[in-house]
């Protein structure tokens, strides 16, 4: 019975209008263990995961190939509901709860144990009542299940992180159906007691024969709890061994190792980093930037480097440029160019001389409603009052829309940037041409120190290099020091000086491009 | 320190949500002396007041526990209600056979248009009040084309009592001289001197229960669900769409009825104005009651109507009495009724961007002292 | 399927419930008279005073016609079977005679008579519909050989209130009107009028209906020409 | 050009075509039922001019992404107030009028400001709140008019009753004071306001060059994206205030130019509903909750107080049955009710406090 395969995975390929984010994916799952999936961001996990459980994503971009069998049977699940039937639970990392309902409720969450009455013969089902003390005892008996003190008559909103989560997982076992359960990183808001009450419960459902497949970054627990693990890498199924088998260095390395000489590292000459001044002196940063929390932070970058923070995704690097930037609420002291930056004021950083480009393309980065030529002029017109004409003695600050359209067409030739004019509106723009306005925008300030964050996210190949050129000469050329946030550790470690990588909000670790993978790997993982 | 926040919030809400009755109770009492009214007629112009308008106003709460806030849309029911009324003018109908009859007829069309403003307002999530406001304009519109100009024209409508002298469209005022006072009066009850509508009250009774038994319905938690997180409601299977819909047409129903119940108590039907300003009376009631956009309950509402309607009678006479113009007072309930709904509006909005940031500020919290923490 | 077929038993009650609601909601005026009738060829006569009570409702009390008494009431009732208690009083207001009936009405009858002396005979329709629909005709009228022809244009105005236009028949005019009045008294007024709505001639009659006819024919040269019978019981 | 004329007509959208083509027919077929063409013509254009600035003050609040300014009553009131006051010192002609604007702004800045601190502070409801924040101050203001001391017998009851009249002609002060200036008069029929709508034109001057100065711009992106506004160092509250404050002067002024031509200071509940052809006209100009031009303004407001004025003459001689105001409440109410439903994000919504 134990060794039974549950769930069989052949040759799963999955694209996303063209570029191949799983190919040729094989995976086994046999009841009542616990399957660790590892793999850097981007390496086609959560993917897997929605093919899985039947996202509705997944048909809407053109459905996969291969084919999923569960219990010995096929299948291919229209929507989660189907997968939900068929007893695929999943736990996401955001919480699918209702914060003024009780835990019993919202376990119970539309499936309602419920009592017929006349009205319902009327006007339908949705008519009946509701057995509440039922459904209650019903939903503590789930938590009970799941093994944790928590009464179902609590409300989420007055909850503590965990106990949602436990609540989540209450939730999916519930379903009398229920054989696997998804874990998409469940202890990665919890603090590290929490944590330890989290595997033990995965422990617990697996031993009552509900086999899990557990995703996290911190491999200590992958390797505390899980009976296999999946290496995932750039959308194949690097390795699938059982966990006795391996240890976490060789993990890290299967999970961030490319083909032979892992990457193209950086060629030319690294700066001599000890003989440079610093510029920008960052002591006790926390950032509270939701999702990218930054805990606490001490940098010295160098005047004239580029410099990469690293990591994986909601570890905090994007914080650091955020907090900096003033963009979200942060404490600590900075130091730029010897003065002190006051933080929660942009205009502040700004007319310092630091810009910033946002990850966040479409909400903060571009005026998607506006032309181009605004978008890149905006920030220096507001802040350096640049392409202004001034009449009546500056009374009036005229914006000189002739200057303006010469300023976009400067960057538009530079960058290569594809419009049919300045005048174009930026929502009209691809992906990578977005990406090259909000640079043309920062650079436009002319400033000293350059945060670039998640530079190549969501642009194609051509674009990406591109971008990483421009990015490198205006290093060169003006010296502009740069700091470069990014999930792509090839990416960092192709033009960096050094690399620093962030995790659980803390600066890990500062290595050099040029330093082996694993220790890049090592860095990221054990936290 | 999730849950010192929602204590934290207890408070807040506490303050927040009472402040408006409290104030209003403080006004009654200095009010109330100066208008040297008795107090036997004030009691009897509550009663008579909250049998006018408790339906009306209970029949806001359904919207709102489906997170559709204050639905002005029941002007549309009111509509609905005078248009049976109408015909069971013309057919002149006597009694309570007459008030059973109208709702019978007017309950389809208050469907209808309930579904419909529920369709729209799916399409303005977010903005559902304003929307619900104009739709009552634009419904107001329609249904002037219907009754002043189709009503006897294409419509068959007879009754020369009812019907303009040219001969089409509905006269502006209509006397309900069959059917005033039919379901006050039903089952008569004097208490010193003071009429008690008793069958009118039992209706409301009735509304009560159901309101209490449909929150515990399969439908009802739905509503609940989807009133707090449409996301997670629609991801649990849960029609949203749907589930809004329907809260909106029950609300448009009830209101129906509750504008047929309110016309028979005054006797007298304004074709035209009776129904406009049901709605902002009905929810500037309510609000006074210490209901907010999100939250409303059955107490709210009796609370509500009695505090807003002393407001309401005593206004006047004090405004005389204190500026010597009853004219002042006549424009103060205005401001007021208008004002209070600015006032919790606003209040609901800001609290609502207010626990935003507190949301933020808590996750600050444990960061702030980890400087010490680390190293 | 179940849900079905309660949903539409559901419905039909309500619309039965409407029916009911309609039917037993619907006003009926009564007209309670205290006069002289005739009914065919009997004539029945006043009494001095009279108490009715329809439908255990407020009494009225009705005088013989005389000076500015009608000898008439005006009652209003709803639903379709009613009953009725006369008491004969006499001058001390002491009850001579008293007598109960029952009577139905259809739904349609707006307006009803109560014919008291008939009633207290026992005379057939001593209840009748108190509404008269008036056929005009703008005709040829034949009389002793001679016939009198129809007008090109008459505009015919019934108790000063309901006003009939009606042409010569032919070339789509049927030369026929109707219009309802209530009542037994009526006036007739008549205005014979060319093309441009001038009037040429016009006439004033007043007649008066026996209360068991609801159907009665007027014709226009007759009534031009002064002649008998312009006034008849109309037949489909 | 002929990209021109394609983004027009998709900007357009149905209901501006729709009522466009509707408006042509009304005037097409007006001499076919007696309805002098010229009259109403000129009709449309003094009415047009009435509500032309009161239309362009939706313009600064749209675009400062506080939505739809349901709130306008409070601009009129502060118009209202200066009118009043040029009116109690007798001022006359001209210089009546421009006395009467000169009072008005500063309560226009006045209101102005502490409306917009109040919509800053109820981000994402902003058009719910601010209708009925037009409304209560109506109401309150109907107080105050019963109060405040003025005292030209002009303006007060003449005998009886206290405080001022409803409704105050402003024939002896300044009628027509723009309407005057430069008129054609084209036989008897035809009328052109030239002063008036050469005040509208340059009101519509002054906010253009507004929208071309460094505020300016950043209103208008704080409006389009505040995100994107507050990291390029700009503060979206206080350009949220000014966008606020410029509305309500120019509703101030608006109402004053209307008044000059209507001839007649309404004061009580006479602002209550002014908000709503104000905002139908922005609207079926083709401006959006969130973006809104001058050219929404001008064609907005022909094109709804066209209709306005043809329905009645034109349909009522066809039917015979004046349907005017029926017709006003569906078109007006339908084209906000459009408006509202179309499924458009509100940015302000997104802004964090």
């Amino acid at each position: 019975m134990p060794d039974e395969i549950l769930l069989k995975m052949k040759n799963i390929n999955k694209d996303f209008y063209g570029n191949q984010v799983l190919t040729g994916v094989n995976m086994e799952l046999k009841k009542g263990h616990i399957l660790g999936l590892v793999g850097e961001n981007g390496a086609g996990k959560s993917t897997l995961m929605n093919i899985l459980f039947g996202s509705t994503v997944i048909k809407e971009t053109g459905g996969f190939e291969g084919e999923i069998e569960l219990d010995g049977k096929i299948c291919n699940f229209e929507s989660p509901f189907d997968a939900l039937d068929a007893g695929v639970g999943m736990v996401h990392q955001e919480f699918m709860l209702i914060p003024g309902f009780q835990a019993a409720e919202n376990i119970m969450l539309n499936r309602e144990l419920t009592q017929r009455n006349l009205w319902v013969d009327v006007f339908g089902e949705r008519l009946s009542l509701l057995k509440m003390e039922e459904m209650v005892e019903r939903a503590q008996k789930s938590i009970d299940t799941v093994g944790v003190d928590l009464d179902a008559k609590t409300l989420v909103s007055e909850m503590p992180v965990a106990h949602k989560q436990f609540t989540e997982i209450a939730r999916e076992i519930d379903r009398e159906a229920t054989k696997l359960l998804i874990l998409d990183e469940p202890t990665a808001v919890l603090t590290e007691s929490e944590a330890e009450i989290m595997l033990s419960v995965v422990r617990r459902l697996a031993d009552m024969g509900i086999s899990v497949i557990f995703i996290s970054h911190r491999l200590k627990e992958i390797m505390q709890i899980c009976d296999e693990l999946v290496v995932l890498r750039d959308g194949k199924l690097v390795k699938e061994v059982p966990t006795k088998e391996t240890n976490p260095e060789q993990i890290s390395e299967w999970m961030v190792g490319r083909e032979i000489g892992g990457g193209p590292a950086r060629e030319e000459p690294i700066k001599k980093i000890e003989e440079m001044e610093t510029v920008l002196k960052v002591r006790n940063l926390w950032v509270d930037m939701p999702g990218e929390r930054v805990i606490n932070v001490d940098l010295d970058i160098k005047k004239g480097e580029i410099f990469g923070i690293g990591g994986l995704a909601g570890q905090g690097k994007l914080g650091i440029p955020n907090g900096i930037m003033g963009l979200y609420p942060a404490g600590g002291t900075v130091e730029f160019q010897g003065k002190k930056i006051k933080l929660n004021n942009p205009r502040f950083a700004l007319d310092s001389g630091m810009a910033f480009v946002s990850e966040d393309r479409r909400d903060v980065g571009l005026l998607l409603e506006e032309p181009i030529d605004w978008n890149i002029s905006f920030t220096v017109m507001q802040t350096q009052e640049k392409y202004l004409k001034k009449f009546l003695g500056g009374l009036i600050k005229w914006r000189d829309d002739r200057a303006i359209a010469k300023l976009a067409q400067e960057y538009i030739d530079l960058l290569e940037i594809r419009c049919t004019s300045s005048r174009q509106l930026a929502k009209e723009l691809s992906g990578g041409n977005q990406q090259k306005v909000c640079l043309a925008k920062a650079f436009a300030v002319k400033p000293d120190l350059l945060f670039v964050s998640e530079p190549t996210r969501g642009i194609d190949v051509g674009a990406k290099q591109l971008v990483l050129d421009t990015l490198h000469e205006y290093n060169e050329k003006y010296g502009i020091t740069i700091i470069v946030c990014s999930s792509e550790l090839e990416e960092l470690r192709s033009i960096s000086d050094r690399v620093a990588i962030v995790s659980e909000g803390r600066i890990a670790g500062i290595l050099s491009p040029t330093a082996p993978l694993k220790e890049f790997g090592a860095l990221m993982l054990e936290a | 320190m999730s849950t010192l926040k929602s204590k934290d919030n207890n408070i807040a809400r506490f303050f927040i949500n009472n402040a408006v009755p409290i104030l209003f109770l403080l006004f009654a009492v200095l009010a109330i002396p100066m208008s040297d009214l008795s107090i036997e007629y004030l009691i009897a112009e509550m009663i008579t007041r909250l049998a006018r308008y408790s339906f009306l106003v209970l029949a806001l709460l359904i919207p709102v526990i489906a997170g559709m806030g204050m639905n002005f849309g029941i002007v549309l029911g009111a509509m609905a209600g005078q248009i049976g009324l109408i015909f069971v003018m013309d057919w002149s109908i006597m009694g309570v056979p007459a008030f059973f009859l109208a709702i019978i007829i007017s309950m389809p069309l208050a469907v209808f248009l309930g579904w419909m403003a529920g369709i729209a307002l799916n399409h303005a999530k977010g903005r559902e009040m304003v929307t619900s406001y104009i739709l009552g304009f634009f419904i107001n519109g329609v249904y002037q084309l219907i009754v002043l100009y189709s009503m006897g024209a294409i419509i068959p409508i007879g009754n020369s009592q009812i019907v303009l002298p040219r001969g089409y469209g509905i006269r502006n005022a209509i006397d309900l001289v069959n059917l005033r006072k039919s379901v006050d009066r039903l089952i008569p009850l004097e208490i010193g001197g003071i009429e008690i509508p008793v069958m009118t009250f039992i209706l409301v009774a009735i509304l009560c229960v159901f309101i209490v038994w449909f929150r515990k319905t399969k439908l009802g938690q739905d509503m609940r669900a989807v009133g707090q997180n449409m996301e997670v409601a629609r991801n649990a299977g849960i029609p949203v769409e749907r589930t809004r819909i329907l809260a909106i047409v029950i609300s448009t129903v009830l209101a129906c009825i509750g504008q047929i119940i309110f016309l028979q108590n005054i006797g007298t039907m304004n074709t035209y104005n009776s129904h406009e300003q049901i709605g902002m009376f009905s929810i500037a009631a309510l609000l006074v009651g210490g209901a907010s956009v999100a939250k409303a309950s059955i107490k709210n509402a009796f609370v509500g109507i009695i505090l807003f309607h002393i407001m309401f009678v005593v206004a006047p006479r004090a405004g005389k009495t204190l500026m010597g113009e009853a004219q002042i007072g006549e424009y103060f309930r205005v401001f007021v009724s208008y004002a209070i709904i600015a006032i919790a509006l606003a209040l609901h909005a800001w609290r609502k961007n207010k626990e935003a940031e507190f949301a933020r500020r808590s996750l600050r919290v444990d960061t702030e002292e980890a400087p010490g923490t680390s190293k | 399927m179940k849900g079905w077929i309660i949903k539409s038993c559901l419905i039909i009650g309500i619309i039965v419930l409407a029916v009911f609601l309609y039917i037993i909601g619907k006003e009926h005026i009564v007209f309670v008279e205290n006069n002289t009738f005739t009914i065919d060829g009997k004539i029945y006569e006043p009494y001095d005073l009279v108490r009715v009570t329809l439908d255990g409702g407020e009494p009225v009390e009705i005088k013989k016609p005389r000076g500015r008494s009608l000898g008439r009431a005006k009652v209003s009732t709803t639903g379709l079977n009613h009953k009725v208690l006369v008491e004969i009083l006499d001058d001390d207001d002491n009850v001579i005679e008293s007598k109960e009936a029952k009577f139905k009405v259809k739904n349609n009858v707006e307006e009803l008579l109560l014919n008291i002396p008939a009633m207290m005979n026992d005379a057939e329709g001593w209840v009748a519909n108190n509404q008269k629909t008036i056929y005009v005709e703008n005709k040829p009228f034949t009389v002793d050989g001679k016939t009198y022809e129809p007008y090109e244009f008459v505009r015919v105005i019934l108790d000063r209130s309901k006003s009939l236009e009606i042409r010569k028949p032919g070339d789509g005019h049927t030369g026929m009107d109707k219009g309802t009045v209530t009542d037994l008294r009526h006036t007739l007024y008549i205005e014979i009028m060319d093309e441009n709505e001038t009037v040429l001639e016009s006439k004033e009659v007043s007649y008066t209906v026996e209360h068991a006819q609801t159907k009665l024919l007027i014709n226009i040269p007759a009534v031009m020409n002064d002649l008998d019978g312009w006034l008849t019981e109309y037949e489909e | 050009m002929m990209e021109k004329i394609k983004d027009f007509l998709e900007a357009a959208g149905w209901p501006r075509l729709i009522i466009g083509l509707f408006l042509l027919a009304l005037f097409i077929t007006a001499p076919f039922v007696e309805v002098n063409i010229f009259t109403s013509l000129s009709d449309v254009i003094v009415r047009f001019g009435m509500w032309g600035i009161l239309v362009l003050a939706m313009v600064p609040m749209v675009q400062g992404g506080c939505g739809l300014n349901f709130g306008l009553p409070l601009g009129i009131i502060a118009g209202l107030l200066g009118a009043v006051t040029s009116v109690e010192l007798q001022l006359t002609g001209l210089g009546g009028f421009f006395s009467a604007v000169l009072f008005a702004i500063p309560f226009g800045i006045a209101l102005g400001l502490l409306y917009g601190v109040l919509l800053n502070k109820v981000k994402g409801d902003e058009m719910t709140i601010a209708l009925y924040v037009g409304f209560s101050s109506v109401a309150f203001m109907s107080m105050m008019w019963l109060k405040l001391p003025y005292k030209s017998p002009d303006m007060i009851w003449a005998y009886g009753g206290s405080g001022l009249r409803t409704t105050i002609s402003v024939e002896k002060f300044w009628y027509h004071a723009l309407n005057d200036i430069w008129t054609i008069q084209i036989g008897d029929h035809f009328y052109f306001p030239t002063g008036m709508i050469l005040f509208f034109a340059f009101m519509c001057f002054l906010v253009w060059v507004f929208f071309h100065t460094k505020t300016g711009t950043a209103v208008t992106a704080a409006g389009s994206n505040p995100e994107y506004a507050r990291a390029s160092g700009v503060n979206v509250n206080k350009m949220r205030i000014i966008s606020v404050v410029l509305t309500t002067v120019l509703a101030a002024v608006g109402i004053i130019v209307y008044e000059q031509s209507f001839g007649f200071i309404q004061l009580y509940l006479g602002p209550f509903w002014m908000a709503f052809p104000a905002v139908a006209g922005i609207l079926l100009g083709g401006a959006s909750v969130h973006k809104a031009t001058i050219m929404n303004v001008i064609v907005g407001t022909f094109l709804f107080q066209g209709i306005l004025t043809m329905t009645p003459s034109v349909i009522n001689n066809i039917i015979q049955t004046d349907m005017s105001e029926t017709i006003r409440i569906i078109v007006s109410n339908g084209l906000i009710l459009y408006a509202l439903t179309r499924t458009i994000t509100i940015k302000s919504a997104k802004v964090k406090a």
